[in-house]
């Protein structure tokens, strides 16, 4: 047990995964680094570093440098999968599903029903996401919704370097694709993780903080800003839940019910514009299976129906802030004054 | 080379069986039994056939929307596959999938591809499994002549061939991507130099003979089993009927269309090995009657069975397990 | 004005729109059909004929048949948008999508935003969608959330043969990129069409019924269905309203509050998985912006958590029927009797 | 051919802004001035300059995420540029974009492209715009080597040859496609015979010679410009610097990035045109003082310039009109 980063949390659990079982393999663009050239091979380990290591331990077999063609990537992944292979396939930025999004959503995700329950797909494709990187339109994006609408895929946002460890070792051992969505402005956030490996599993919330007046549901960069707009909050003896549903799909609709049954009042922030986002789809659930139970409207705190602007004025406005989520706490906390 | 007599009756089997079934499933097609859409494989029989006449249920295949034949030259049994176009609760898939989804894993058939160029990265998947856990097996991406400009079949021939993987790429060109001559949608001369521009070897193979796509086939295997990465076919072949059940095909002429029914590999193989005296009528005759009478009970018994039921069915299969 | 099918409604639209503007072309996978065949030249028009004719009227410059290359297919069109033309271009079954992705949601609609407002991308996809074909997995699905969500597409879903028409015009003279989908149940659907060309206005509901208990929300195919639930509620003195909001993107949000303002009752049908759909958006929405007019659950009627199924016995329980759809209806206006 | 001496300063004067700009990007960057990625030109001038010099404003470029330098040679301003690149709101897209996707449609850049093989297609549409319209004008489509292995490129290639279209696909091969060398990344013997495949001719130029690409350039514009379709160019060049400003480039040998920077195309094109008598030394010189004035009072505009205010701008720019 030691403080370790996000970064390196999800190294090792790539790592000892590599290690526990032949099958499981890692494919990408430069999840290597420097083939074919007069230098260093392996020094790179993927832009962020997430791999870093891992070439010079399992070698060009199983730690597998591609062409940039995400779909062919993605295929081989799928193809591999289905073969008895447990790959890790990357896309760099997961703004770069567009030019492989067939692979994953009508492949990937369909084989096990396509093929009457015949066929298993054990894969796991980590992207890198969200804004905060002045990276602007191309490079910006969460699409979480994107995946999280698609049946047959299974979707993990990570918020914490524990989590980021026990959910990707989970992945890994599961036996259906999974999407698994690294946080870039966390990678350098730190938490106390185990060394050896550890699962925690899929549709189980982490309730981050107890409350008694508001429930914020958020996920991963989304939920420090909701502790943080939770503190002010408190300042003024108002109280805010935090449910951290870790996974988007299977989404663990108890645990948020259960707490909106308690507060009566709910906040959902997610990382990406407003329509059809996940925001949408937690407010509706709970419009549906817990509306007995609300005192207010059902608030979402998103980014605005916009892509990612570059100027850092503009993305700052852009992603939801710990302001905003907590304005949007006090609009429908005043109501509790109100007379019914 | 010379193919044994259970060689040569088996190719011959394969292809009068495939015949024969995609002629039940024009039938059916148009007498309502089977849903959705249907494309057959009539005039490609030498290709699918050739293609996997040496490859065990341990190599793999991905296919196309126009499967059968090629689920039936990999050795799927046409009862399971009648029940599954007919969308029937026995059926290979379930009746989840249908014609243009059936697959067999078991047999080493990654499943039918509604998708066009879906299907090549997946093959080249399949190969690196055999590459890392070095079986010798190798994995064959059938794709057509349409599909050889979908940027994914570009992306799969260069991948495998920056990874050595054992792929075969079998490029059916048949002439037509749906209601387009190849002529028209494929870029430069023809598809084999597209092909060799990716540094794989590619041959073109007339897929109306079976031993002409049997040999080039067995040079593809023994250069992908020998580790030398992968080759590619350009199979050039004729569609017999529309590019669906039911094609009016008014953009073909009625004489390209009798020109291309003269091509048809199936009197030619009988033709050939009776000339040569190796198999005679009378082995071709009791081949047809068991095929005729095997596809005759495999409808019978499909277009008896029950359809999946909802309450049961319609949500099973999506995850191995859910959360 | 004569009864028109959708089909034709399509196809009049289009041939007009490039009889008055020469900036109009046409371009897809056998939009004309037969090039380079031995038979005839544009005898198809589309699999489904919608570009019929067009091709003899104006000729291989304007009705542009493509190899099978989705990808290339969106981004000519893209560049022929930036540099002056209004390319209709068509994805034969919206399934396709995920082979050209990228230049939907990443190109197309980012332009603006990204040059900073200084690029116009006048054009129109152009793409079927919807079940009830028997064709299984990759070729019956809506997929309306996966446009919806993204910033800068105008997203269109006639449900009728007089609005396929006036919508199809207004989206090929709109500024913006407008994705048309055609919902392949409906082709054969027939309606009062006037023959000259005229536009239905984006973000304009039509209240296809009237009515004071509920409010039923629905776009493109699930429209008739809702009447039909309609008709069978109304047979116990049940009244719903049924809001077809015509554009996703842009939403008439107004036109949907106004009703539920007067019903306080809310169920929206939606031709896609439940996850992050069009049922969940305007749910949320309402669950918000409607709150204090709630009187109770919002229902969401979808297809279930799963790929589309081949088997008829199973693809006709997948899709919302009217059945269902009166189901949800019933479950809260039986709340009408509960004490509050 | 011979260039004028006019032509000849040109030339040197876009090249050297480019040298200029881009040195001082990276600079400012280091310094923290320039938020995100840059991916910056340097040791890539011939090749962007000799592409289009010979372009009007109603030629289209399409670009790619290192398009600083494709700007310049196409007549972009540098004072928009580097007000973009620095996230002002004066810049050529109201810092909305960024270095990523700096665009200047007036000038006909159609933008840096964040998307590897984002482009080709974007520039195949453009081209068919001039096609219809029978303008005469061109598109180009830069694409790096590593994305000439995305799909989208050889989609691209394809459409264009299919369609006759009036584009020049400028592959720049400097060797690396982020950290991975071009020889392991793309199958086959090099990019051209790729791209011959596809039917269209392909010239290999020597891009730290700007003589050669023009020269090549020229003979690829009679080719589109005379109706005969999609023309190619494979510009052999050297990435002077990492992939990013910041990229430490383990990946590389010492001696191989000091061999690069000896492959300088500025200094090259100086000694060629002095020894031939067409410019002096202090014609140079002129330009050199002339450009470093301006990319200094660009950079000090920029870098006093405001950012967009989000009460104002974050929302707009999305739509011409929504509803
Ligand atoms: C990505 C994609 N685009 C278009 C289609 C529609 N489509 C189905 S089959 C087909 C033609 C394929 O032609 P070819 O590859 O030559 O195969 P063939 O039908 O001749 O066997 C097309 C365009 C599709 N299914 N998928
Ligand atoms: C679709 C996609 N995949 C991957 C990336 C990440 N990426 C950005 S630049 C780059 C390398 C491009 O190499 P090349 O085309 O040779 O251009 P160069 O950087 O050498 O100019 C990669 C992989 C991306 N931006 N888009
Ligand atoms: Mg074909
Ligand atoms: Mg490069």
């Amino acid at each position: 047990m030691s403080k370790k980063t996000y970064l390196q949390a999800i190294n090792e659990a790539v790592r000892q995964e590599m290690q526990r079982d032949p099958k499981v393999i890692v494919i990408g663009e430069d999840v290597a680094g420097g083939q074919g050239g007069s230098g260093e091979v392996g020094a790179v380990g993927g832009v962020f570093g997430q791999m870093r290591g891992l070439y010079k331990e399992f070698g060009p077999e199983r730690v597998i440098d591609t062409p940039i063609a995400e779909s062919a990537i993605m295929g081989a992944a799928a193809g591999a999968a289905l073969t008895g292979l447990r790959p890790i396939a990357e896309i760099m930025f997961v703004d770069f599903v567009g030019v492989c999004f067939d692979q994953i959503y009508n492949q990937i995700a369909k084989f096990r029903y396509m093929f009457g329950g015949h066929a298993k797909t054990p894969l796991v494709i980590r992207a890198t996401v969200g804004a905060g990187l002045r990276a602007a339109a191309q490079h910006s994006q969460t699409l979480s919704p994107l995946f999280t609408m698609v049946p047959g895929l299974k979707v993990v946002m990570p918020s914490n370097a524990y989590d980021a460890k026990g959910l990707l070792i989970q992945a890994i051992r599961d036996d259906d694709p999974v999407i698994y969505l690294e946080s870039k402005t966390l990678f350098g956030s730190q938490a106390e993780v185990p060394d050896e490996p550890y699962r925690v599993p899929f549709g189980e919330a982490n309730i981050v903080r107890e409350g008694a007046d508001l429930t914020i549901v958020a996920f991963g960069a989304m939920v420090r800003r909701a502790e943080q707009a939770a503190a002010e909050l408190a300042k003024e003896g108002l109280s805010a839940e935090i449910v951290d549903p870790r996974t988007s799909s299977p989404l663990d609709e108890d645990s948020i019910l259960e707490s909106v049954a308690k507060t009566g009042r709910l906040v959902v922030v997610d990382e990406s514009p407003p329509r059809c986002s996940l925001a949408a789809d937690i407010a509706a659930m709970v419009a549906d299976k817990g509306f007995a139970s609300l005192k207010a409207p059902i608030r979402q705190v998103t980014c605005p129906h916009t892509p990612a602007p570059f100027a850092p004025t503009l993305e700052d406005a852009y992603l939801p802030s710990a302001a905003r989520i907590e304005a949007a706490a006090r609009s429908i906390l005043e109501r509790a004054k109100e007379p019914a | 080379m010379q193919l044994s007599r259970e060689d040569l009756k088996r190719a011959y089997e394969r292809m009068f069986l495939i015949r024969t079934f995609e002629e039940r499933v024009v039938k059916e097609f148009s007498a309502g039994a089977i849903p959705g859409f249907a494309h057959v494989y009539l005039g490609q029989e030498a290709s699918g056939v050739g293609v996997c006449f040496d490859l065990t249920d341990e190599d793999y295949i991905g296919s196309t929307h126009r499967g059968h034949g090629h689920c039936i030259a990999k050795g799927v049994e046409v009862e399971g596959m009648m029940l599954e176009i007919m969308a029937k609760a026995g059926g290979l898939c379930g009746g989840k999938g249908g014609s243009m989804h059936i697959a067999d894993l078991k047999k080493g058939m990654l499943g039918a591809n509604a998708i066009v160029g879906g299907a090549p990265p997946i093959a080249v998947g399949a190969a690196l499994t055999q590459k890392l856990n070095k079986t010798g097996k190798v994995a064959v991406a059938f794709t057509g002549d349409g599909a050889s400009n979908q940027g994914t079949v570009f992306e799969a021939l260069n991948m495998a061939m920056v990874l050595q993987a054992p792929v075969i790429f079998a490029f059916e060109n048949n002439g037509y991507g749906e209601f387009t001559a190849q002529s028209y949608a494929c870029g430069g001369a023809n598809i084999s130099d597209r092909v060799k521009g990716f540094g794989l070897p590619c041959e073109v193979v007339d897929g109306t003979d079976f031993f002409a796509v049997h040999d080039a086939m067995r040079r593809a295997l023994e250069h992908a089993r020998g580790g030398q990465g992968p080759y590619a076919l350009e199979i050039r072949c004729k569609r017999f009927q529309g590019h669906f059940v039911g094609d009016p095909q008014g953009y073909r002429s009625p004489e390209e269309l009798a020109e291309a029914r003269t091509a048809d590999p199936i009197p030619r193989f009988r033709h050939a090995v009776t000339e040569a005296g190796l198999l005679a009528d009378a082995d071709f005759d009791a081949i047809e009657t068991a095929v005729e009478a095997r596809v005759e009970a495999a409808a019978q018994a499909a277009l008896a069975a029950p359809m999946p039921d909802p309450a049961r069915d319609l949500t099973t299969d999506v995850y191995v397990r859910y959360g």
